[in-house]
């Protein structure tokens, strides 16, 4: 159960993705959700594609990962593509029966709007593989920068994201253990219905948050002992590097937009 | 730039931790898959600490988990919206006295039910949004009873 | 009530890219009023063996034999708590799991989990607190209030309040003072005597093993490597230390003093007192050798 | 030798309301280079005491000393630059997601430039043995290798002084003995002061002076063999029985007489060699 967690579901690799700076796939993942609402008919639609499953090809991890990553929204998926095929209206109709419409537009359109979902989880997909949890607390951080100027604590707030990330293992790991003391006292978890199973959350949920807050205690004491005495005047350790791989990166991504921008209606 | 005590920045920190851990490893399965208690976790976070740090553990927490279990795309909508989430809690609570939790957790879920709703509009379509109501509300409500639970049961356990 | 393991595997996130081997091979009886410890390395998967005894978890190879119960991989999950109350498992830092208002809830939980009403399960705990060294005045105390040590006895308490046949003890003194580890390690040990209890107690301390335990299983890198009596199992000095497991002082000391004096003990000293009487029956001894041999 | 501690008449009551104060008119110096052990039951106030030296905790009464400073809210962090600490539970002091990051977290709060910064964290990794775990996160590590992680954080401050706060407590004998280990080849090397709250009889031997605190009162103190020689009391003191005396104490009532003095193993084989010998 650890290993999985430490990473998040980042798998290890030495790909071009995953050297790409974290800041490059962040705000390249940002763009490709925001440029997608340019497509509009198939030729867009299949640049975006390509595009997608060139960098997939690029991280040099299985196409089975990225489709397990639908599989929790499927349903979700096709529940709003039938909605769309349903009530779009258009000048070719092949069914009509009160306001259920089926025309030719209705039918492109859920094929696009799912081609939309698809695109969107695969690219937020690629990132959550690529990247480590930690370099992407590092962007982020970078990111937020800007935010000093209006009296946005960043660095503290930074220091938050590092420290929540470096005890998600640990507090898994602590959940697992008092879970099984209490399963060991006789308490059955997922059974039930939802009320019996709120019920049964509750002794893992109070030691959990107790420790927590002793944890935390100690953990401050730790820090000031070490000389932590605010975001001022410190120096850091963790240093991103922006190289010609990312602006590389940024560049395709400049020409996808553009490309896009020619291709659409 | 008020400074933040020490103790506070690792209390957040290990409640967007708690917030991460809560969403991934704890999950209730109900009619519609999954209702996981991150929620909770920041709307106590919003109780115990104040409407900021609610934003912080609310923001951050529950994107980042977003983004470790591969939503990434889901993360600028929920760093909005439970952030604000966790805000409102937080802001009523303390509008209200810091006497009645419920009148400051039960309009916060709501509130995250519908902003989701928001803003799942712009990506499904309204009808696609639709459908995550019933499922967010009652994540929402769930999280709103868990937190003031925890307030009552855990307040009492710590020094604080 | 036997606990037998035939052949048992076990793989963490098995099928997955993480898959990690924890436990192979092992065969393994615990015979019922044993007092049985487990050593091994940090790592060497001894709270893996320990989290099969009351099947917290199936093994993914070989089958576990817990009395009448047949687990393996196959095994469904139904109906296990016949066997959760019978095998009571104190955890390491059992502390961790208080949760409840006050000290008699908290014991009671367990014996409620099982089937006991409000009322009983208050009269198990009142009857708890003096046998883990408590008093009646802790009863309607918050656990959270109380000392580290007195946490981890109330946690005990609410284990023993199951009132299991077998009782599983993961590092139970870890982190307490000697004056605590000692009453703690007593306490366990008058239950194995006075109540029958058949008793598994994992530890890394030799003391320990050689005062208590009349069997022990020591693991390395997720399997048996040696089972037998403390007596037999502690001859083997060099074994042991080139294992990095150490011996207990007494043989350490018993060893030393054999080298030093060429005195010969009658079977190996494992605790201080057998020892003493050692020594002492060689002090005594010698005097009348010598008186016998000066009448000449 | 110069004194590096000095605590005159330090009083301390973490609330108004506490039956009793958490220290009470404590006094003591510590030379440069001493390692100094301090034993006493659970709540006697050790880890408090240790807390004064560094301003974790403001006696309410007393003058603290380290390193010729007079401890104010103005030099406190200086004071906190010269004392390192390493505390009990190994969890709950690792700041950084790695082992790299976790020791350059003390240098990154006193601002020390980056290039420098790289190279006293691989310094101070190595100084610990744990160079081949610079990218571990703490989750993969053992309590042992936390520990070392956390000496290695102190070292690289390049403290005068250097506090362990049952820092082997939670550990297993050899995760105890490493870092133990560790300690001692460091203290040399940098000729440290080392002060080691214990209840570990080996840890506490390792001292040139046992310190022994009772209710917030510093009741007794000597040379471990000094210490060691009150026997049953000890346990009071909470320390364990050193094994000799544990055997003494029962050859005694088996009605053999034995020394009073305080023997080491080695010593207790050699009289009991002699008193076999000479029958
Ligand atoms: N939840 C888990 N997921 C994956 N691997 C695990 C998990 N728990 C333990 N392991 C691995 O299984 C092996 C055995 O671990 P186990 O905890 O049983 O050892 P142990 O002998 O109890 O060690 P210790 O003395 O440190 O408690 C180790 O290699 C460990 O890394
Ligand atoms: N944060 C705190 N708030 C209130 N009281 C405290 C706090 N920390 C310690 N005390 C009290 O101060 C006294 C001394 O505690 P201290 O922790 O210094 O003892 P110790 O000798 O280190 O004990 P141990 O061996 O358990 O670590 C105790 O009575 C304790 O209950
Ligand atoms: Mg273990
Ligand atoms: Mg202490």
């Amino acid at each position: 159960m650890m290993d999985k967690l430490i990473f998040g579901r980042y798998i290890p690799g030495d790909s071009w993705i995953h050297k790409l700076d974290p800041r490059a796939k962040l705000l390249s993942t940002v763009i490709f959700i925001g440029i997608i609402f340019l497509a509009n008919n198939w030729q867009t639609y299949l640049l975006l594609l390509l595009f997608a499953l060139t960098a997939i090809r690029l991280s040099t991890i299985k196409l089975s990962f990225f489709i397990n990553g639908i599989k929790p929204l499927i349903w979700l998926i096709l529940f709003t593509v039938v909605l769309q095929v349903l009530f779009t209206g258009g000048s070719t109709v092949y069914f009509d029966w009160g306001p259920i419409i089926i025309s030719r537009e209705g039918l492109l359109n859920g094929v696009f709007i799912f081609c939309r979902f698809v695109l969107i989880i695969f690219m937020s997909t690629l990132l959550t593989l690529t990247t480590m949890p930690l370099s992407l607390t590092d962007a982020i951080e970078y990111l937020l920068r800007p935010l000093k100027v209006v009296k946005v604590p960043v660095y503290e707030i930074a220091l938050m994201l590092s420290i929540a990330l470096r005890f998600v293992p640990t507090l898994m790991d602590e959940t697992e253990k008092i879970m099984n003391a209490q399963r060991a006292r006789g308490v059955d978890f997922g059974e039930g219905n939802i009320f019996q199973q709120m019920k049964a959350i509750v002794p893992i949920l109070i030691p959990l948050f107790v420790s927590s807050f002793n944890r935390a205690e100690e953990l401050a004491t730790a820090m000031e002992a070490r000389g932590y005495k605010g975001g001022e005047g410190r120096t850091k350790y963790r240093q991103l590097e922006w190289v010609s791989r990312d602006t590389t990166a940024m560049m395709a991504y400049a020409l996808l937009t553009v490309g896009l921008v020619v291709l659409r209606n | 730039m008020q400074k933040i005590s020490t103790k506070k920045i690792v209390t957040i920190a290990l409640f967007m931790a708690m917030t991460i851990v809560m969403t991934i490893v704890i999950r209730i399965p109900t009619f519609r898959g999954y209702i996981n208690l991150g929620d909770m976790v920041l709307l106590f976070a919003a109780l115990f600490l104040g409407k900021k740090a609610g934003f912080l553990v609310g923001g951050l927490g529950s994107a980042l988990a977003d983004i470790i279990v591969g939503y990434a795309f889901y993360a600028p909508i929920t760093f909005v919206v439970k952030g604000l989430q966790g805000y409102i809690c937080g802001w009523i609570f303390q509008k209200t006295g810091y006497h009645k939790p419920l009148l400051a957790t039960i309009p916060a879920g709501l509130f995250m039910a519908f902003g989701y709703f928001v803003a799942e509009s712009f990506m499904y379509g309204l009808a696609g949004a639709a459908i995550s109501i019933p499922g967010n509300l009652l994540q929402g409500i769930v999280g709103a009873l868990g937190a003031v639970l925890l307030e009552k049961s855990v307040g009492t356990k710590i020094k604080y | 009530m036997d606990i037998t393991f035939e052949k048992v595997g076990y793989t963490y996130q098995k099928g997955t890219p993480f898959q990690n081997k924890a436990l192979y091979d092992i065969d393994l009886h615990i015979k019922e009023g044993s007092f049985t410890a487990l050593v091994g390395h940090t790592g060497s998967g001894k709270s893996t063996v320990l989290q099969h005894l009351n099947a917290l978890m199936k093994p993914s190879e070989g089958t576990v034999t817990i009395g009448d119960r047949v687990i393996t991989s196959q095994s469904n999950n139904k109906n296990l708590k016949g066997i959760r109350k019978k095998v009571g498992i104190v955890f390491q830092f059992p502390e961790s799991q208080l949760f409840e208002e006050t000290v008699a809830k908290d014991i009671a939980f367990g014996p409620k989990n099982f089937g006991a009403t409000e009322e009983e399960g208050i009269v198990l705990a009142k009857r708890m607190l003096p046998i883990v060294g408590l008093d009646e005045s802790y009863m309607e105390r918050s656990p959270f209030d109380l000392s580290g040590g007195q946490m981890r006895r109330v946690a005990i308490a609410g284990v023993l309040a199951m009132e299991p046949e077998v009782l599983v003890l993961d590092e139970p003194t870890a982190g307490l003072d000697p004056q605590g580890r000692k009453e703690m390690m007593d306490m366990f040990y008058r239950l194995y005597r006075t109540q029958g209890l058949t008793i598994i107690l994992v530890t890394h301390q030799m003391d320990d093993v050689a005062n208590y335990a009349d069997h022990m299983v020591v693991l390395e890198k997720g399997t048996v490597i040696k089972e037998g009596a403390p007596k037999d199992v502690f001859k083997d000095a060099a074994w042991l230390e080139s294992k990095q497991l150490g011996v207990p002082a007494t043989v350490s000391f018993g060893s030393l003093l054999s080298q030093k004096t060429g005195l010969v003990f009658n079977g190996l000293p494992l605790t201080t007192a057998d020892l003493a009487d050692e020594i002492a029956k060689a002090l005594k001894q010698q005097p009348n050798d010598s008186k016998a041999g000066d009448a000449e | 030798m110069d004194k590096i501690i000095t605590l005159k008449d330090i009083s301390y009551q973490y609330h108004e309301t506490d039956d009793r104060p958490a220290l009470s008119n404590i006094s003591l110096s510590i030379e440069e280079g001493e390692w100094i052990a301090i034993i006493g039951h659970n709540g006697s106030g050790k880890s408090t005491l240790a807390k004064t030296i560094n301003g974790l905790v403001a006696p309410s009464q007393g003058e603290v000393t380290v390193g010729g400073l007079i401890l104010s809210e103005e030099n406190i962090w200086d004071i906190r630059e010269m004392v390192g600490m390493v505390f009990q539970n190994p969890d709950n002091q690792f700041v950084g997601s790695t082992v790299q990051d976790d020791v350059a977290f003390g240098l990154e709060n006193q601002g020390i430039p980056r290039d420098e910064m790289i190279e006293r964290v691989k310094s101070a990794i190595t100084r610990v043995n744990m160079q081949d775990f610079m990218e571990k996160e703490p989750a993969r590590l053992s309590g042992g290798q936390k520990q070392r992680v956390a000496i290695a954080g102190v070292v690289a401050l390049r403290p005068q002084i250097i506090i362990l706060d049952e820092a082997t407590s939670m550990l297993d004998p050899q995760g105890r003995q490493e870092v133990l280990a560790t300690v001692k080849e460091i203290k040399e090397k940098a000729n440290l002061t080392v002060i080691s709250i214990t209840h570990d009889i080996d840890e506490a031997a390792n001292a040139n002076r046992v310190l022994v605190m009772k209710n917030g009162e510093l009741v007794k103190e000597g040379t471990p063999e000094e210490i060691f020689s009150y026997g049953e009391q000890l346990i009071e003191m909470g320390l364990d029985l050193p094994f000799a005396e544990k055997l003494k104490s029962d050859l005694r009532d088996r009605g053999i007489e034995v020394p009073a003095d305080y023997l080491t193993e080695e010593g207790m084989v050699d009289w009991l060699w002699t008193l076999l010998s000479k029958k």
